[in-house]
């Protein structure tokens, strides 16, 4: 058929059914096979025991940057857990189950039971054909994965290296069993005849897929830090950015790097504006909760003008609100939070090949314009898979950092220069010459403390113009439009990983024949304003959906632009719902349609 | 007083001047109150720094807030002035990415203990190998003389004026039990000896503590004068043996009459030494994990 | 009134889906489930031949949408097989360790093609008709111009038989004292009707019982069926058609009274509580012939399930067949079977 | 009295660490001596009142013994510089006086350093014994003319020196103007009597009433010289200056001529001679110096009813202390000033009727702080009176120089930088060379030309001078102190002064006023100094410091001498290579002793002492 590949598949189980590890290489094995995919995980909060875990992967021909608001396969690990997911999968799409559970279930325990009749059960016995392959039901996961490849005839191979990477590390016996249950897996999903109507388009499978990487939002930024030559990184774990720290952790040795687990977000956010003044490309990673924390020693940083990269994966809040949901509610504190006019640079990657570029930007535009710079992003995006390119690399730029302005190291030296682009000359000590104390305190160009009134006013312009041109830094589109060119009926204006739903919805909308388009905004700080404004005078309505309830983008952009934009909040914990989004468009359309009619025939006449 | 050969002035002058010492100084004077044993320290690590010849764009010292945030101000080498309690984490950063730099971090006994308390063990723990110059006036100064971690009770300040209740610290016995690798104790009121310490600690590979006590001449009239600390203190007994932990902490457990010296020293691997290892051995790890993958793919097609 | 009666119907078929409509609507807030063991919603099965004229997508099939079934709030167990069946505690046991509790259950699983005993060991060479997905196997096994051949010949295969021969293909009936199953045929009259058969364009082969089968080699047609003659024929497919046995295995323990059928009541009610049974499973009391006896064809069918889902809520009406069972041959000299018929 | 507690604080050899706020032992090391010039230079520069006394007195060194009450040693210190304490601590013009760091802007009044001296004569112990470092006799031989007071000291010090030495004394007895020209209501002659004993009982010969001249029964100057190994001419200026007066033909003297009129000189010796002086009801007396205070005061004794003195300028700007004039205004003599004589009216009989001035109107300033009085044309007028005395100068007399010695063109002998003049072996001091001046200047002076003389006898220096540099273990005076007002001195009702001319007027300071006074001494010679090596610049000594004495430098010049110059201040923290103790304007109180957190100040005692070598 000519029909492109689009297709997301859920595993749904129990923490310790190896729910996620299967759906990790289904998600591997795909990008090795050529296709585009985008993964999220679902799990639990609670450490051990029997928490739900769902992987969902959309693969496709074409890179997509949100996932669908259906699955087209379910396969359940864990009946209890998986039920409630039952809907989520669209009529003649596939549910999996094992048709001979180990010990009896109560009645309506049994997931056969909650079968839309629009869904095509395929009951397996799996924990008996893990047996069978392996000699123990730890399998069952691969022997289900190994259905689904069967069944939709993926290719075998690629399911095989991505075993056998993600076992690597393992006792070779290890890999040899999953192989075993995979294929047992394989040859049922082959033989088994398929109802549904989930479609692969095989030819169109890139068939040079290595140069695809699977990354997450936190591994791209890993990857990213790694390729922008990352030299310190200290960090303290909090969900969901733990995991940053924790692929540095074994990346960062290897190229000696150095990173350090410290006591606390304050000691990170600290030893990080430290090592940034000693001159390393230095980053810490956290969550809300760690940035309130961090949010004074931003303003050190601002202040001493010292580069520092800070990535923060929101989650729920506030407080410890929900550890493992995810919502864009730390957007204030990120671009404003912290005390006194402390302007930095706020970057939000809409997906994971974003996050690797702002990530490897950051530190770049951190040296340049002398500055923390926040990439910000959420559990959706940092927890979410996607295939990356590295072919083509963006060339990021080694760490260096231009002597600007005119007092040189050792002749009458200003650390705090006052230039014409606002950006001063930086030394690092080891650097003779270029000694100078950096402060909290108001200073002069000397770095000397001074709070008289002209000495204050001319160091906070000299802080916020230096970030004017960060708008206009190279390798990064902090805007971009999408959809119908000129004038439309309805426009989203959506920020970080919910742009990926807006650009899905719209594209649904434009289907039903709404014109409308969506930008996607990547510098929350200093706010590109005019590409911003350019499109919402092409928009009838502007619609800002984020995950939030306040509408913290809406209000940024409303208060920068002063003009009303509507809110679409939704802050449940869950991804943008796409459908929740359309209904948003489809209303605003209507909308624009009663106005027109009511406002344009006396204009007619 | 007088020496045996005469000394004048004018020839001490030159001395000083071809020292060196004066290169580590910056141009503003400091802003002190005048007597206060910060004077004492600058004068002590400026002198230990000329000795060890170590350069000045080698050495950064970092502040947090206090009556020591200004520290740096008042020498010329690099400097960060930072945040409230926040001097240690921002001086473990200077260190780590930069192995050769001379780092000490210069705080308070409020600065340290109260609101920084949380990051002296760690800094300890992994033997940072940074000197942290603690000054131990029991009192928070800045801020006008309110109770400190350290202030005796009984103790009446603005904000204890019932007279503080609470015991204070004894930071010694946790900088040993934080498991410091070099733990010492001097006065500001002996700046020789001072300055003999900070030296030692400066040359001890690891994280070095010394607790320097001194009065704040200004918002203490009563306690912590020059007076009763120069009655106070003694030095630490001849035959303290540095190696004995038990020892240490005996002398340490002795606030009545504060012993002045080194009290513990240890050799033991720095972080920096630590992160080394680490990517030593993460190099390592690399290359035996390609020879799995290599033997994974030939396997897996079967 | 509100009731949260339980009716439970074995099998997807036409007794059950009329059954459980009738249910639906004489009892809207009962809960209503349909346990199959198919994967598909309900099909027409008279429908199944199409898959030789290129009626090759299940949903072409099927009865009813989706959305039937949740307007009726009916649930449709697929691919669930019970094992057993209580009445005691009016529980049934599936295959997948879950236990279902009904409180009047209806057995309408139908029935499956007989396959005589000596051919039991090439089970694995021959290709049955009885769902979607073998109707597609067998459409995909049958080459272009490809022969068919078809052991016994009841009614369900000569309707097919009927369908193959008209897209092309050749069909071999291999004579069978099950042949016209379930008519009764004299032997008087039998050469009229193999003279019927052979005038609709199957070829009549007439060699005695089948002693084994053989996969064909690469080349040439896949099957050969050797006659204890000696003789052989060659085919792409084999398929039985002995005519069908009530699916009543899983009804051994529960003490219900069978002979090859469930034995039922002309109201349909078998020998325990709160269960019915219809369609091609049961054997019906007939008054007239003093015996319990099958009925068989859609009409039949649709006719039980309806009479079983009145009784099943409340009603005492009897079954009572108004189908004249008798095969004839047309004016043209074709066959016609009243089981062929279904609206 | 705050006497007992001051003089525990100081005597006391366990110090009371609650009443002496500083902290900590000192290293109390040896005292040593310097002949560097930066040392000596210090002391010169660094106690004001000693570099301005001509004797070189250690006067610090005094007053402080006072304070501890060692008034023994007080009059030791004392007179091993000027030999006559209990004189010069009445009548001595005090240089060191208006020198004096106290008097000095914002510090107050000076110390009354004479009066001290006279306490420190006055309160020793009857028991106290004078002591001399003897020298071996070297058989020179030495005679002095003229046993004034330089000629005394001269004699003292060559006789100590192991010479023989010989007075010759045209008067009856030894003392010069002491005796002859000073009023015994300044200096009771028995105080005089002592001192001059005192100075010459060390194996110096008196000849009095011998005359050393070119008229018959006179020893001729030759004649001395032949007979010893050297000659010192101490004569003084025994003459005094003439009135130039208008239309006076030459060589006449109308002051000489007239009966009722005198020269204020000759009016005084004579007194003192013996002769019974008689004054008119009222007295003109003409002129500015000690003279014509004490022929007036004299006058009033003798029962003048209206004595006038009559000054060129004003009060303000006469070589008198203000108490010699207050004494006199109480005695009722009014100082009438911007006048200079021009004629004398004179009777049918040669009497003197009246004395002519001009007016005058202040000018320019003169050397040694005297004022120009430039006269204003037609402003004469005329002041009568009944006796006149002119006291407007005095001079040397040279007549009797039988020898040709070099003079200059005042008139006096020139003497070289040996003291000796161009006659060899003949040497000149006191005010025979200087033209007249004070007491303790012909004392210092007579002391230095007897070094020289020794020097040229025995053909090397036997004397110099060191500076003793002997550590202090805290300071020894109190920031209070400064606080302590000048104590005045008691003198006698001005009934009881007329009653003779022999009543003292100054009573001088009882033992609780002299130690007050002497509390009040910054006692310059005390060295405060900032060890570097243990300072941590921390300021705590510029925050207390009374004034602007301690300052950040950079260093410090020397200048050629060796002695030190300016500081070189900053205020630059990394040129600030020491914080120095600016003694100049230090005023020794001790606060920054007190309050340096490192003991880092250091206190020393820096005298000036003479040494053999």
């Amino acid at each position: 058929m000519a029909k492109q590949t689009d297709i997301q598949i859920s595993i749904c189980g129990s923490a310790g059914d190896g729910t996620i590890a299967v759906g990790d290489i289904f998600k591997r094995a795909m990008a090795r096979a050529g296709y585009r995919v985008i993964a999220f995980d679902h799990y639990p909060a609670e450490i051990r025991g029997f928490g739900k875990c769902i992987s969902r992967t959309r693969i496709s021909t074409n890179q997509v940057y949100s996932m669908k608001s259906y699955s087209d396969v379910l396969v359940s690990l864990n009946d209890l857990h998986a039920i409630p997911h039952v809907g989520e999968v669209r009529d003649y799409g596939a549910i999996i189950y094992d048709s001979a559970p180990m010990s009896a279930v109560a009645e309506g325990a049994h997931i056969s039971g909650h079968l839309m009749p629009g869904h095509l059960p395929y009951a397996l016995p799996i924990r008996e054909l893990s047996e069978l392959a392996t000699g123990a039901n730890r399998s069952r996961n691969i022997v289900a994965l190994g259905f689904i490849a069967g069944l939709y005839q993926l290719p075998q191979q690629a399911f095989h290296q991505a075993i056998a990477a993600k076992f690597e590390t393992k006792a070779p016996a290890v890999a040899d069993t999953a192989l075993a249950a995979f294929d047992s897996g394989f040859k049922s999903g082959s033989s088994t005849y398929k109802f549904d109507d989930v479609q692969i388009d095989h030819s169109r499978a890139r068939k040079n897929g290595g140069e695809v990487r699977m990354m997450t939002g936190n591994g791209a930024i890993a990857h990213g830090c790694l390729e922008a030559g990352i030299e310190t990184f200290f960090g303290y774990p909090i969900t969901p950015a733990t995991g940053i720290m924790e692929r540095l952790a074994v990346e960062m040795p290897r190229r000696g790097g150095r990173l350090v687990q410290t006591e606390d977000e304050i000691a990170a956010i600290s030893a990080t504006i430290g090592a940034g003044y000693a001159g390393a490309r230095a980053a810490t990673a956290t969550s809300g909760p760690g940035l309130a924390l961090m949010a004074e020693m931003l303003g050190l940083g601002v202040m001493a003008e010292v580069p520092a990269v800070v990535f923060v994966s929101q989650r729920g809040g506030p407080s410890t609100g929900m550890p493992t949901k995810t919502e864009q509610s730390d957007l204030n504190l990120a671009v404003w939070g912290g005390h006194g006019d402390a302007r930095r640079i706020v970057l939000a990657p809409t997906n994971v090949e974003g996050c690797r570029r702002c990530a490897a930007r950051a530190f770049e535009m951190a040296e340049k314009f002398q500055v923390p710079v926040i990439v910000l992003i959420d559990l959706y995006l940092s927890n979410r898979y996607e295939t990356v390119f590295l072919q083509g690399e963006d060339n990021f730029l080694p760490k260096n950092w231009q002597r600007v302005g005119s007092s040189s190291p050792g002749d009458n030296y200003r650390r705090y220069e006052l230039t014409a682009d606002g950006l001063s000359p930086r030394c690092v000590p080891g650097e003779a010459g270029g000694i100078h104390t950096a402060t909290g305190l108001e200073h002069d160009e000397y770095g000397h403390p001074n709070d008289n009134p002209d000495v204050h006013s001319l160091m906070s312009k000299k802080r916020h113009e230096k970030l004017h041109d960060a708008m206009k830094y190279p390798g990064i589109n902090f805007t971009k439009r999408f959809g119908d060119k000129g004038k439309i009926d309805v426009g989203l204006l959506a920020w970080g990983s919910t742009f990926g739903e807006a650009l899905e919805a719209v594209l649904l909308a434009r289907e039903e024949g709404i014109r409308c388009a969506a930008m996607k905004v990547v510098m929350m700080s200093p706010l590109p304003t005019r590409p911003i404004l350019r499109f919402c005078n092409d928009c009838q309505q502007v619609l800002v959906p984020e995950l939030n309830y306040t509408g913290q983008f809406a209000n940024l952009v409303a208060g920068e632009l002063g003009r009303p934009v509507v809110r679409v909040s939704h802050a449940t914990g869950a991804p943008m719902d796409i459908n929740y989004l359309l209904t948003a468009i489809r209303n605003a359309a209507k909308k624009k349609l009663r106005s027109k009619t009511t406002t344009s025939n006396p204009a007619k006449a | 007083m007088i020496p045996e050969q005469p000394v004048y002035l004018e020839d001490k002058v030159d001395e000083i001047r071809q020292s060196g010492r004066l290169a580590y100084r910056s141009t503003a004077l400091p802003t002190w109150c005048p007597g206060c044993g910060y004077y004492s320290m600058t004068e002590g690590l400026v002198n230990a720094l000329t000795e060890l010849r170590i350069k000045t764009e080698d050495t950064v010292i970092v502040s947090g807030i206090g009556c020591a945030s200004r520290f740096p101000f008042f020498m010329d080498t690099y400097g960060f002035h930072t945040l409230h309690g926040r001097a240690l984490p921002v001086a473990t950063g200077v260190k780590v990415a930069n192995d050769k730099l001379t780092v000490v971090a210069v705080g308070g006994d409020g600065d340290g203990f109260a609101i920084g308390g949380g990051h002296i063990p760690h800094a300890a723990r992994r033997n940072v190998n940074i000197t942290y110059l603690l000054f131990d006036n029991g009192i928070y100064g800045l801020t006008k003389g309110q109770v400190s971690p350290t202030s005796a009770t009984g103790f009446i300040t603005p904000t204890s004026p019932f007279q503080n209740r609470d015991a204070p610290l004894n930071p010694l016995l946790m900088l040993l039990s934080y498991g410091a690798s070099w733990v010492g104790q001097a006065y500001a009121g002996w700046p020789h000896h001072l300055t003999q310490l900070i030296r030692q600690a400066l040359e001890h590979p690891g994280f070095s503590y010394l607790h320097v006590l001194s009065p704040c001449v200004t918002f203490d009239k009563t306690d912590r004068t020059y007076q009763n600390l120069d009655l106070a203190v003694r030095e630490l007994d001849a035959d303290h043996d540095s190696s004995d932990m038990a020892a240490a902490m005996r002398a340490a457990a002795d606030t009545s009459t504060p012993m002045l010296g080194l009290y513990y020293a240890e050799m033991r691997e720095t972080l920096g030494q630590a992160l080394d290892l680490i990517a030593a051995r993460a190099a390592g790890a690399q290359r035996i994990k390609r020879a799995t993958t290599r033997h994974r793919q030939r396997k897996a097609p079967a | 009134m509100p009731s949260s009666t339980h009716h439970v119907v074995l099998g997807n078929g036409i007794a059950g889906n009329h059954a459980a409509d009738v249910i639906r609507k004489r009892d809207p807030n009962s809960r209503i489930t349909i346990i199959s063991a198919g994967a598909l919603l309900f099909y027409n099965r008279y429908d199944l031949p199409d898959v030789f004229r290129g009626r090759h997508q299940w949903v072409d099939y099927l009865v009813h949408p989706p959305e039937y079934y949740e307007s009726q709030n009916i649930t449709l167990r697929r691919k669930t097989r019970v094992v057993e069946l209580d009445p005691q505690t009016q529980t049934l046991s599936l295959a997948h360790r879950e236990t279902l509790h009904y409180d009047k259950l209806l057995i309408a699983t139908g029935g499956h093609a007989y396959i005589p005993a000596r051919l039991l060991d090439d089970v694995g060479l021959m290709h049955s008709f009885h769902n979607f997905r073998v109707a597609m196997q067998v459409q995909n096994a049958v080459r272009k111009n490809g022969t068919v051949i078809m052991l016994g010949g009841d009614v369900m295969g000569l309707d097919l038989a009927r369908t193959i021969i008209a897209t092309g293909h050749r069909v071999i009936v291999a004579l069978d004292n099950r042949t016209f199953w379930p008519h009764e045929i004299a032997q008087s009259e039998r050469a009229r009707y193999l003279q019927a058969l052979e005038s609709m364009g199957l070829d009549i082969w007439d060699h005695g019982k089948v002693d084994h089968i053989e996969a064909g080699n690469s080349k040439g047609p896949a099957r050969q069926v050797f006659f204890e003659d000696g003789s052989e024929i060659r085919g792409d497919v084999v398929m039985p058609f002995f005519g069908l046995v009530p699916t009543v295995d899983f009804l051994a323990t529960s003490g219900i009274d069978m002979e090859r059928g469930i034995l039922v009541s002309p109201q349909l009610q078998t020998a325990r509580d709160n269960i019915w049974a219809a369609g091609d499973v049961c054997q019906i009391w007939s008054a007239t012939s003093n015996a319990y006896r099958f009925y068989y064809g859609y009409r039949n069918v649709k006719m039980m399930g309806e009479v079983a889902a009145y009784n099943m809520t409340g009603e005492q009406s009897a079954f009572e067949s108004t189908v004249d069972e008798a095969l004839e041959v047309t004016s043209k000299g074709l066959l016609h079977s009243p089981f062929w018929e279904y609206d | 009295m705050g006497n007992e507690r001051v003089r525990k604080d100081y005597l006391s050899e366990d110090e009371d660490l609650s009443q002496l706020q500083y902290f900590g032992e000192r290293v109390v090391t040896t005292v040593r001596f310097s002949t560097d010039p930066r040392d000596i230079g210090w002391v010169r520069e660094n106690v004001p009142c000693q570099a301005a006394c001509p004797a070189d007195t250690n006067i610090p060194g005094y007053i402080r013994t006072i304070v501890e009450g060692r008034y023994g040693r007080s009059y030791e210190l004392n007179r091993i510089a000027n030999i006559l304490p209990g004189v010069l601590g009445r009548i001595c013009s005090r240089p060191c006086e208006p020198v004096c760091r106290h008097g000095w802007p914002g510090n107050g009044e000076p110390v009354s350093i004479c009066h001290l001296k006279r306490s420190a004569a006055s309160l020793k112990a009857e028991s106290h014994r004078i002591s001399e470092d003897l020298y071996t006799p070297t058989g020179r031989r030495i005679a002095i003319v003229g046993g004034g007071p330089a000629g005394i000291a001269a004699a003292h010090d060559l006789s100590i020196l192991g010479h023989n030495v010989t007075i010759y004394e045209r008067e009856a007895r030894a003392g010069g103007m002491l005796r002859y020209g000073i009023p015994e209501f300044r200096l009771p002659r028995e105080v005089l009597d002592i001192e001059v004993q005192n100075a010459t009982r060390m194996g110096v010969t008196l000849q009095t009433g011998v005359t050393v001249g070119c008229n018959e029964g006179d020893i001729p100057l030759s004649k001395l010289l032949d007979r010893f190994d050297a000659v010192l001419l101490a004569t003084g200026c025994m003459a005094a200056m003439p009135l130039p007066l208008r239309d006076q033909l030459d060589g006449r003297d109308l002051v000489q001529e007239m009966p009722n009129a005198e020269y204020g000189l000759n009016f005084l010796l004579d007194l003192h001679r013996g002769e019974k002086k008689t004054v008119g009801r009222r007295v003109a007396v003409v002129g500015a110096g000690f003279t014509s205070l004490d022929c007036a005061r004299v006058a009033r004794r003798l029962g003048a009813e209206r004595v006038t003195i009559h000054i060129r300028t004003s009060e303000n700007y006469i070589p008198v202390m203000d108490e010699e004039i207050l004494e006199a205004k109480r005695e009722g003599i009014p100082i009438r000033g911007l006048r200079t004589p021009v004629a004398l009216q004179v009777d049918d009989n040669g009497l003197g009727t009246g004395i002519c001035f001009v007016q005058n109107r202040l000018g320019g300033w003169r050397a040694g702080g005297r004022r120009e009085a430039i006269p204003i044309p037609d402003s004469e007028f005329v002041e009568p009176f009944d006796t006149l005395l002119v006291a407007i100068g005095q001079r040397s007399i040279n007549d009797y120089l039988d020898l040709p010695v070099e003079l200059d063109r005042w008139g006096s002998v020139r003497v070289g930088e040996d003291g000796m003049t161009s006659v060899q072996g003949l040497f000149a001091t006191g005010d025979f060379v200087n033209g007249s001046s004070t007491v303790i200047e012909a004392i210092g002076h007579g002391r230095a030309t007897a070094g020289k003389l020794d020097s040229w006898l025995m053909q090397r220096v036997r004397q110099r001078k060191v500076v003793r540099i002997e550590p202090v273990d805290k300071p020894v005076r109190e920031r209070q102190f400064d606080f302590i007002e000048r104590q005045s001195v008691p003198t006698a009702t001005v009934v009881d002064r007329f009653k003779g001319l022999t009543t003292e007027v100054e009573q001088g300071l009882d033992t609780d006023h002299s130690l007050e006074e002497a509390k009040r001494c910054y006692l310059c010679y005390l060295k405060y100094e900032i060890d570097v090596d243990n300072c941590i610049y921390c300021r705590a000594c510029i925050e207390v410091a009374p004034r602007d004495c301690i300052k950040l430098v950079e260093g410090v010049e020397i200048n050629d001498d060796g002695t030190y110059g300016e500081l070189q201040e900053t205020n630059v923290w990394r040129d600030t290579a020491a914080i120095w103790i600016d003694n100049d304007e230090c005023i020794r109180c001790g606060a920054c002793y007190k309050v340096c957190p490192t003991r880092c100040i250091s206190i020393s005692k820096n005298e000036i002492i003479t040494q053999s070598v």
